[in-house]
């Protein structure tokens, strides 16, 4: 799960990091309402779960609380990379002395959290790592130890904080740290981290991303769903499916997640395009079935299907069955192209022969056809 | 020879009470697996199929012998599972179970390179060395003994390449789903080592994705490995920032595309298959 | 730092764990007012740092305040085991169904914590894990990890903790086992714990004691210091001393705490006995010297002294001059035996020569001497 | 040969700008030890003797190739800079600091062991390989090169034994001063382990104490060496539940009382002596 800036923002604050002063609005009104609040002096940001929003326009700082309506007015009218742009995040605008960066994310390879602090703040830290590497200090933390003194140590004198800062920056580590556990997050980054003229350290900024297999333990979490992006996505997700919007013309249902994406190269490799990506994972069940092949036929890109299964456990005879009552049920209006494989596929195929669906005996045949058939 | 299962496994299957655990315990007693004992807390004198159900994996492990356990436990319960069959020192834990939260698997993977477990998983449908042991929720059916060994990211894509394998008349001798997270026990690079020490396994069938950077990671390991790898990478159509499926299975930024894994590979002398049938082909040609 | 039950249930009760009511009484007319309070039937317990205080007496279940009175009288002018009673409990009486046992400390030889969970309460657990090691269940805390719902049930399954109570039970033992990390005990132990009619747990007993090297970790921590039996030892903890008074008649002191323990078992060997043990630790610094030899002097018993050092990186002409300085500052009224070794000991010894002080070449003549002068 | 350190030990000193630090640092510089770094978070810039100082062990063990690390830090942050030495894969870490928190301490020989790093200590005086390294604190000029490994829970009466032998001739390979704490990283049975693989010793002097069954557990492997060992145990006379001077020298119900640990030394066919002359005299017996 996706946190905006300013629900990021509010973890944050309720973890002891400093935040600026600040609320989002919904309105340009609102936001006039909430500048005058601050002093008239505030910054108004785009609140959209993705990167980039200060180089597409989405940040104005600005003098006064009439300018703050007015910029306010312009950003939520924006869509920033296809996000339209609902809320914006007024704050008292900051007397910035110096910046930082600070994340923790996890590391893939490592299979370690990693702390990343840089006095490069304000910038893209994936850049500044390519360009001045001792600019940016990447700790690892090993997992049956957590993040200890040492490492936070480590982290900003290689991060060249100045040493009168070490103590301060120490603490914000660790919260910032006790955060990326306590939510299950994957990524927690504060950039700019800024030191104001009052020597204070600041959150300006913040993002967040959390473990989705651990939402149980954060029933309350407020967040954005990042893979709900499509409406279609949406409705996958109330009926749980494993299911991606693609933008071509073939709809697709396998089992297997490795499977399902072979699938939508091997279309390709066909000429056509995949309209989706859909696992139904093992077993074939007639629900699941149902539900994925009506999400399917509502897609209007939709031009044919296909259907690829694996028979393992389960008989191909079995899944052959499931399938045709599901289909009969359905109203039809694209072409079916079914291939089945594994334990008993021929007499799976056989079955399915007496129906009205195509089928196919080998993954390229099943693709091609389904490729023709999106054409026709 | 074969790897990691054999006719010496002894199964301790965790969550053995469930839908899921007897299930497959079951097919794996079918298959001929040694499943001697099974653990669900507050089940135990229970027996499934036969196989005894204790309360704890400690007792399982002193009553039977136990080298190897298999985890069919429910997400929130089976990163505990798993660290209480390492503490018990079990040689080999294959954990089948998916969605378990990402910083308990970097607990639990820790945890186990601490104590010289091998945990394979989790999300993962298993390992089957055929003809000696199934320890997982593969199809037995499918496989047959042979020479080559076969490791992937993905279940169904798997059963696709052995079906293949084997109508053709080309066995195997263990094949290993190491799954789909991003945080796994065993690695494409771990699995190839123990290949390459096999000697039953004459040529290695590798089935990558797009995600992370283990392929490349396993590719550097491969120039110095004296056995031929055929490579297979999925998702090459798959766009940046979308999870296909596998939780593992996503492009960030410049890192986890296919071309990527498929450069490695290359530069690794690993030829990649388009198709399934190319992949045969290619392995058919190595064992000639 | 050992805690008496009431200091140690303050702290369980801080921590959510069950605890019955009652209050501490330092006179018999406390206690009735307690037991009024408390409606009568209650339990009146000596307050020691020490064991066994039901077998001694120390211990009364009434069932009035009068006789609450009677009893707090009598247990108040009680010394169990060589500790006066001070305080006592009193609490209300419970309706106990069953008890358990329940223990948290550190296993030097595994170098972990070990839980240990038993459904025989209120015995002797020593006892009852050599009579019937089936009916207690010890279970390793890998420091790696913690404590872990695994061990736990692993420890309530093996225990027999009845099924019905595992979930409550488990809640408890976690509770116990933060209270034994948190407050950095090497023991954390509660023996009754009860079950009571009511279907509740809760903490009848409880024993702690707590790591002195964490001290500066709990600065208002409430216990009893337990070295400090003697009021010698009490002045030594004042002084920085690492001294324990024994019961012979040499005063010993030395560098090194197992140079020290030898010169203990050379004394016994020649017949004598020590006074105390006292460890100035390396180099022989001057005060520490002479804080020792002050508090030595000031004890009645020693008849005469054994200076024992090994002069290390020190030289022991230099260790000689420091002696010879600090004694001369000193009114010294029992015989003084020295004897110095390792680096320069011969001119340490000459120097010494020079002195009233006894010299001596080895280990063996030193303490013979001593032992001779302290009968002489 | 000799064990633990020697003219490769390549070593840094953590907490290297403190008092204790700096002078130890000199008198390893002059006993030959290869002192190439210090730590000092901080202190980065500096140097002590001519040893240049670093912020964190990581830059130290990258610049320097150091192998083995020496603690002198205070109590309070002893543990974190351990766990900074083991996390940094120092090979061996001796910790002299002393008053570190028991639970502190439990963590940190838990992660030693997890990462394969030795231990040796806390609260310990060190070791020294006469002739050849010094990474402690013991008075290196009591010492000379010879056949007898020493292990000791005590350090002054390590100097005895050692002064004694080195004045009747006898040299030492290496003497390892384990701790008196209860909870350190390098027991007896780590040393002997040790002494018997090294081809330079050829008697052993086992130095225990009261508290504990570190000398028990000994024994048990002592059955099964070839190499002669001499004990001796200190606080026979010691009186229960008092804590001598170590924290770890108490004699808690049964356990760790001197007869305990005599017995089960005699058991081993090791003699027991009374006092430190007679050490010699045994290790001189076995020597000829």
């Amino acid at each position: 799960m996706k946190f905006l800036e300013y629900q990021a923002k509010e973890v944050f604050a309720a973890a002891g990091i400093p935040t600026p002063q600040g609320k989002v609005a919904a309105t340009a009104g609102e936001a006039r309402a909430i500048a005058e609040e601050l002093g008239g002096a505030v910054v108004v940001k785009a609140q959209v779960p993705i990167g980039g929003r200060g180089k597409a326009g989405g940040v104005a700082v600005v003098k006064s609380a009439a300018e703050a309506e007015k910029e306010a007015q312009r950003i939520l009218s924006m869509e920033i990379r296809g996000y339209p742009v609902d809320e914006v995040l007024i704050e008292k605008a900051a007397d910035i002395k110096a910046e930082f960066y600070l994340g923790v994310t996890v590391d893939r390879a490592r299979q370690a959290p990693v702390l990343i602090v840089s006095s490069a703040g304000g910038m893209d830290i994936e850049e500044v790592a390519a360009t001045h590497p001792d600019k940016v200090a990447k700790v690892w933390i090993d997992p049956l130890i957590g993040l200890r003194p040492f490492q936070v140590k480590e982290a900003c004198y290689r991060a060249q904080v100045p040493p009168e800062l070490i103590q301060e920056m120490s603490g914000f580590i660790e919260k910032v740290y006790r955060v990326f556990k306590e939510q299950d997050a994957i990524l927690v980054e504060i950039n700019p981290l800024a030191l104001l003229g009052s020597g204070e350290l600041i959150a300006l900024d913040g993002k967040m991303e959390t473990d989705d297999n651990a939402r149980f333990r954060h029933p309350d979490a407020k967040g954005v769903d990042e893979q709900a992006e499509h409406p279609l996505e949406q409705r996958a997700k109330e009926l749980g499916l494993s299911y991606v919007k693609l933008d071509g013309e073939v709809g697709i249902v396998g089992n297997g997640a490795g499977l399902v994406m072979t699938t939508l190269d091997m279309i390709q490799r066909h000429g056509g395009k995949a309209a989706n990506f859909l696992d139904i994972g093992g077993g074939a069940k007639a629900e699941v079935v149902k539900n994925g092949l009506s999400l399917i036929l509502s897609d209007p890109d939709v031009k044919s299907i296909l259907i690829n299964v694996f028979g393992g456990i389960t008989r191909c005879d079995e899944v052959a069955k499931g399938l045709l009552s599901v289909i009969q049920e359905m109203e039809v209006h694209v072409p079916i192209v079914v291939r089945l494989a594994g334990t008993r596929a021929e007499e799976g195929r056989a079955l399915l022969a007496e129906s009205h669906l195509a089928t196919a005996e080998s993954f390229q045949e099943a693709a091609k056809k389904a490729v023709e058939l999106a054409r026709a | 020879m074969s790897i990691l299962v054999n006719n010496k496994t002894r199964l301790l299957v965790q969550g053995i009470t469930g839908r899921e655990g007897a299930f497959h315990t079951k097919q794996m007693l079918a298959y001929g697996t040694q499943v001697v004992a099974g653990v669900t807390p507050g089940k135990a004198g229970e027996s499934v199929e036969g196989v005894p159900v204790y309360n704890t994996v400690r007792e399982a492990v002193d009553k039977h012998g136990v080298n190897t356990s298999i985890i069919f436990v429910p997400p929130r319960f089976a990163a505990d599972a798993a660290l209480e069959a390492i503490d018990a020192g079990i040689e080999l834990v294959v954990c089948i179970t998916e969605w378990i939260p990402v910083h308990e698997m970097m607990e639990v993977t820790a945890y186990a390179r601490a104590k010289g477990t091998r945990l394979v998983g989790p999300n993962c449908p298993g390992v089957i060395s055929p003809g000696e042991a199934l320890v997982g929720i593969l199809p037995g059916g499918i496989f047959k003994p042979g020479p080559v060994g076969l490791v992937s990211r993905s279940g169904t894509l798997t059963y696709e390449v052995v079906n293949e394998l084997t109508t053709r008349g080309i066995g195997q001798s263990t094949c290993v789903g190491i799954g789909g997270d991003p945080i796994i026990g065993t690695r494409f690079i771990d699995v190839l080592r123990l290949f390459e020490e096999d000697p039953q396994t004459e040529v290695i069938v590798m089935i990558g994705e797009i995600g992370g950077s283990d392929e490349e990671e396993a590719a550097e390991y491969i120039k110095t490995m004296k056995k031929p790898v055929v490579g297979f990478i999925s998702g090459r159509t798959a766009p940046p920032g979308k999870r296909m499926g596998h939780a593992g299975a996503i492009i960030s930024g410049n890192t986890g595309t296919a071309e990527s894994k498929i450069r490695a590979l290359t530069a690794a002398n690993v030829p990649v298959a388009d198709t399934i049938n190319e992949i045969v082909d290619l392995v058919e040609q190595r064992l000639k």
